[in-house]
């Protein structure tokens, strides 16, 4: 797998997390904390559901979850405001919880509700609200980069603020010529676009070394003529200090950003997969860290709360999931009867449907 | 005063400038330079700041007019040439084309494709695309022949339709073909038209083809047979109610298209009139479309490779004797 | 010992690995892992070297295997889904099928599509792709429906043909068809095959439809009418000959794809039947695809988009009506 | 046009053309770079040819010259040996030569003639003969880095010794997809493929501040993981340098490299394009000095020749060309009836010909 030198490569003990000592008196920053944690256990709490109704077949289709991701994926999130755009891919859950997303919307989309977002019609982690800013991932990677872009491009043509958008990927989607045209277009149109990479390590089975060459992707910012930041995708301080401030940059200069945070895949690309690939040697490494274990200990130490109360607010999250849940499968499901089948906005010009 | 077809074309765009504070162009060297055929020329001086030169990025321009249409924008994307689509064809077909569907949002986009061949144009300046487009659901395709129609259905596709439009714009057409005035009134986009009345023979066709099939159609004239040309207008939807009509007045069919002849208009049309029409046909219904190689470079080639009003008269002369 | 459709192919590319050097395999997660499908499971243990994971660049995996075939390799690219193939479609329709007739050097690959629908995978993991392949010049298009046909016809696509192929293997055979053994003689790809025989109506079809048509004529000869399934095994070339010679046997045509509406093959064998065949049909030649909208996700509604056993067998009850 | 910042980062005066010590007393440098020369003297002849065949009409289509971009495109050509993989663009007539095409492949490809590479079947700059590892362009831009790199690496799988590949681009071309998935891949495969990027300062009439953000494309390289060199397009003493050692790198290390060379196009894009829109400043700058002048200027500065056999060597140019047009006009053009319309190479597969 030629992994080695990449292997070196890695920090070979943890950097201990420190608490930015600025930020320890810092009541704001203690409350973004732990809210930014609270809705990590929430997405696990979410994703751990979805995965146990996929193994008992309750789930059609792939299951796709974000253990590892949560700390990035929540810090993009929680960078944005009511009507900034935020694009997420599937490693997102925490995220599209912060940004404002109802748990229920994951269950729904996955369970094929008529009452959720995509109403059955597509499913899993293919959701949005594109009305709101929130976009629906298509399944080609990388085409969102240019969607988000665009969105902002309409905002400010129609003289608006255009606001933040914040797109994210994995690095295996980095290879994709639409991740390309997408960052470079919005660098070209000066729209602050923030595309956050979590480099997981894998792309499905295929490792760094068969996806890029360069020695980290953050490296790739100046090329494009944007903003780059290397962030530690295990360590929630890390990824909530440098992603907010480069939506924060974002937002004052009006200019792109490239987010590169590294962490590792902490399940299987899907839940069908055991990744029996996965270098043993890594898993032993920092960088295999769970960012939830890493931001559980963190609070502990820094006594931002106590056992008792991280072990409340899985409970109280656990409470709220199971009910959420319980709602959602009594929704009605798509009924192909009802069904107009017709995929056009404009009246009267499907086939075979509109008389036409 | 005349008016050509890139005249109509320009024109339908200015009036969705003017109309429509949402629309703006997105393309390469549309904005200063006015497009590499210009058809977008002076729009900027007209309307500055919503003329926009891209970088030579087809999937990126693609999604970013998706994404300013989901913001409620109506963007105009020119394709330098329709080939160049084929590097934006995911985002066409699986993005721009599903929103409405997945999200409920309306992603009114059209995409204008200066298509066809001319001569010396070679494989990579000459595409029809309206078949792999066509084929898509959530893509209204249309393949105006007119001067009027370009400017008529120009105008509805970037006003009025709430979908995705591949505008298939003939560059054959852009410069000879002319009209004395833009047209006032206008068939809606959906409807074909007969562009000649007759009795003896139906022959389908859109774009350039039509002029051809005009031309054959005079041909076979003088040997005293009156062929009815429909002209499809749009091929996605497509008219079959008069398509069927016009089959009914004459009982046979010949279907006439620029594209590659495997798939496409041809083999639709043909094969719905002989489902839904078949009681009505006296004959085998006909095809006759590009010959099953890529767009040659050198003239003789070229002319060879596509239908022409000649090669048209033959078939009809065969659909006649059939 | 029984062997699945999905045997077939990894088995086909065993051999074909084993026989010729120049043949590798290249594509996403097709190495250790051995595949999304586990098409190549193994493979890399046999042939060292040979089997290579790329990063996700369809345009650029299909640009690599156009420059490897011109310099004689024989690649396979695997897509992981068909319909990521829209990104390597520019170099597919454009690069690959054109080298040959321009340049005079053979480019011989075959590009592997995990094709068609199966339940809760949505509009962008479900969808069939022949219809645009086929579309154009210079591409072999192989839909194979058997497992015998999956193992065959690989292994023509990549040992004996020199251009490329385009082989559309469906996803929903992969586990649950199974045959005995694999073949010893195949058919020649280009030739359809019939199904099953029968008198009152042909079927023509292929891919996964080809089993629900099987389906929907035994529920037709419970009611005493013999169909005829014609599976056409490859749709570009099109065996017009077996179609015909089928449908001067039975007089009636129905055309059943998992496509979308629009063109495609079924539109393809009922223009043909139309034009070739029109002295033939006692009765207008009939469609049925899947409906005009993006795969829809959830499964009833799933179910209900695809033409299924019950609805062909309702349009031949409705076509041996006509 | 938004060019101020960019006309500022670019030099405001000549950098004087030195002739480097080290080569000034090296003959061999000295040969290099006279072959360099007339390639490039050549190549200017044949293109005013095609420029005055495509004004009196006598080519159907484009017409499209290299006319500043000669000393980019010959050293590309001169630094590859027979048996490497060459990729080139429109404007590479010199590098073509370079490589070894016969000069009547232009015309006979401009004019169709049934005895050139592309038999009337493609047109102008579309042409090459893969069979020699001379890849024929496909228009699409971008699309040949990734088959070049697919050469080598069937080479090398073949387990034979991969040369090297150079492809040629415009900067317009750097925004592809295409470009960015080839050059990442070659860069994974580790095979030594030199991508030569000239930034003519437009993409047919587009500026480089509607078509990139970065400071200078070069910086690309880093995230490639690729080698990078800046080169200055005007001068064939740095081009030739600098290319032939990213070649000679290519060759030694098997790595990719990324040469960005620096010029004005001093053309339209085509000849049908009057180039209205090139800002007048430019053209008042060192990058817009015609690198054939500049390079005849240093011949003359060095004594490498006189002014006599300058103008011989164009003159014997002139007629050779000249002749060899007169010949391929005798040519024969291709004849519809006797093309079989099959582009299949596999026997009997063509529907309607070959009996399907
Ligand atoms: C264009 C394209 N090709 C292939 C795929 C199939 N696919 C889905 S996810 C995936 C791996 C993505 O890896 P990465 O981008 O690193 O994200 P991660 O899953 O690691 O979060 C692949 C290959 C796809 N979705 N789009
Ligand atoms: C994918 C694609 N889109 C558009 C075009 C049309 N086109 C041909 S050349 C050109 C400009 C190229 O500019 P650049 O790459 O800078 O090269 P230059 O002409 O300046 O040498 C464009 C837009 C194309 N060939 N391919
Ligand atoms: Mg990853
Ligand atoms: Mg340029």
């Amino acid at each position: 797998m030629a992994q080695t030198a990449f292997l070196e490569s890695l920090p070979q003990s943890a950097s201990q997390t420190k608490l930015p000592v600025e930020s320890a008196l810092d009541e704001s920053w203690r409350d973004l904390y732990l809210k930014a944690f609270r809705f990590m256990q929430r997405a696990r709490v979410i994703e751990d559901k979805l995965a146990s109704l996929y193994r008992s077949g309750k789930i059609t289709g792939g299951c796709y979850v974000g253990r590892g991701n949560e700390a990035v994926a929540v810090s993009a999130g929680i960078a944005l405001n009511k009507g900034d755009v935020f694009a997420p891919l599937i490693r997102d859950q925490a995220g599209r919880l912060a940004y404002g997303e109802s748990p229920a919307d994951a269950f729904r989309t996955y369970l094929g509700s008529r009452l959720g977002p995509m109403r059955g019609r597509d499913g899993n982690v293919h959701r949005g609200r594109p009305a709101e800013g929130y976009l629906a991932m298509i399944s080609h990677l990388g085409a969102m980069v240019s969607a988000a872009t665009g969105m902002l491009l309409g905002r400010r043509l129609r003289g608006e603020p255009t606001g933040i958008a914040i797109v994210t990927l994995g690095e295996g989607a980095t290879s994709t010529g639409a991740f390309h045209e997408g960052l470079n277009l919005a660098a070209v149109e000066k729209l602050p676009v923030v595309v956050v990479v979590s480099n997981n390590l894998y792309a499905y089975s295929t490792p760094n070394s068969r996806q890029f060459a360069c020695e980290s992707l953050v490296h790739r910012a100046r090329g494009y003529g944007v903003r780059g930041w290397d962030v530690d995708g295990t360590d929630l301080n890390d990824c909530l200090k440098k992603i907010t401030a480069a939506a924060q940059d974002a937002r004052q200069t009006g200019l792109p950003q490239l987010v590169v945070a590294t962490l590792l895949r902490l399940s299987g690309h899907g839940e069908h997969d055991d990744a029996f690939y996965v270098d043993a040697t890594l898993k032993t490494l920092p960088v295999a860290r769970d960012c939830l274990a890493v931001a559980e200990e963190f609070i502990l130490q820094t006594n931002l709360a106590d056992w008792g109360e991280i072990l409340e607010w899985k409970e109280e999250a656990k409470r709220e999931v199971e009910s959420i849940l319980a709602e959602v499968q009594r929704e009605p499901v798509p009924d192909p009867f009802e069904e107009r089948w017709c995929c056009l906005a404009t009246p009267g010009l499907c086939e075979g449907i509109d008389g036409v | 005063m005349s008016v050509t077809y890139l005249d109509a074309i320009r024109e339908a765009q200015a009036k969705a400038l003017a109309s429509h504070p949402g629309v703006f162009i997105y393309g390469q060297d549309v904005a200063l330079f006015g497009g590499a055929f210009k058809a977008t020329k002076n729009l900027l001086q007209q309307f500055p700041g919503r003329i926009l030169d891209t970088p030579i990025s087809e999937d990126a321009m693609v999604g970013a007019a998706i994404g300013a249409a989901a913001e409620g924008m109506r963007p105009i994307v020119e394709m330098q040439f329709a080939d160049f689509s084929t590097v934006g064809f995911n985002q066409i077909v699986n993005h721009a084309a599903t929103l409405f569907w997945r999200t409920g949002v309306p992603c009114p986009i059209t995409i204008r494709l200066p298509s066809g061949g001319t001569m010396g144009s070679g494989p990579f300046h000459s595409q029809m695309m309206e078949t792999v487009y066509a084929h898509y659901p959530g893509l209204v395709v249309m393949t105006p022949a007119t001067v009027e129609d370009a400017y008529s259905m120009l105008l509805e596709a970037v006003l009025e339709i709430d979908d995705p439009v591949i505008f298939c714009e003939h560059k054959m057409l852009y410069y000879h073909l002319k009209a004395p005035a833009l047209p006032t009134v206008a068939l809606p986009a959906k409807h074909a038209r007969i562009a000649r009345h007759g009795k003896h023979a139906t022959l389908a066709t859109y774009s350039a083809m039509v002029h051809e099939a005009l031309l054959a159609s005079q041909q076979l004239a003088t040997e005293g047979f009156e062929i009815e040309v429909v002209d499809l207008r749009t091929v996605k939807p497509l008219d079959t109610d008069t398509l069927l009509a016009s089959v009914a007045r004459t009982g046979r069919l010949l279907a006439v298209g620029e594209s590659f002849p495997w798939g496409g208009v041809t083999a639709e049309v043909v094969s719905r009139a002989a489902d839904e029409g078949f009681a009505l046909l006296d004959a085998p219904p006909r095809r006759l479309n590009a010959k099953d190689t890529p767009v040659p470079y050198h003239p003789n080639l070229w002319t060879a490779h596509r239908p022409s009003a000649n090669s048209i008269a033959a078939a009809l002369r065969d659909l006649l004797r059939s």
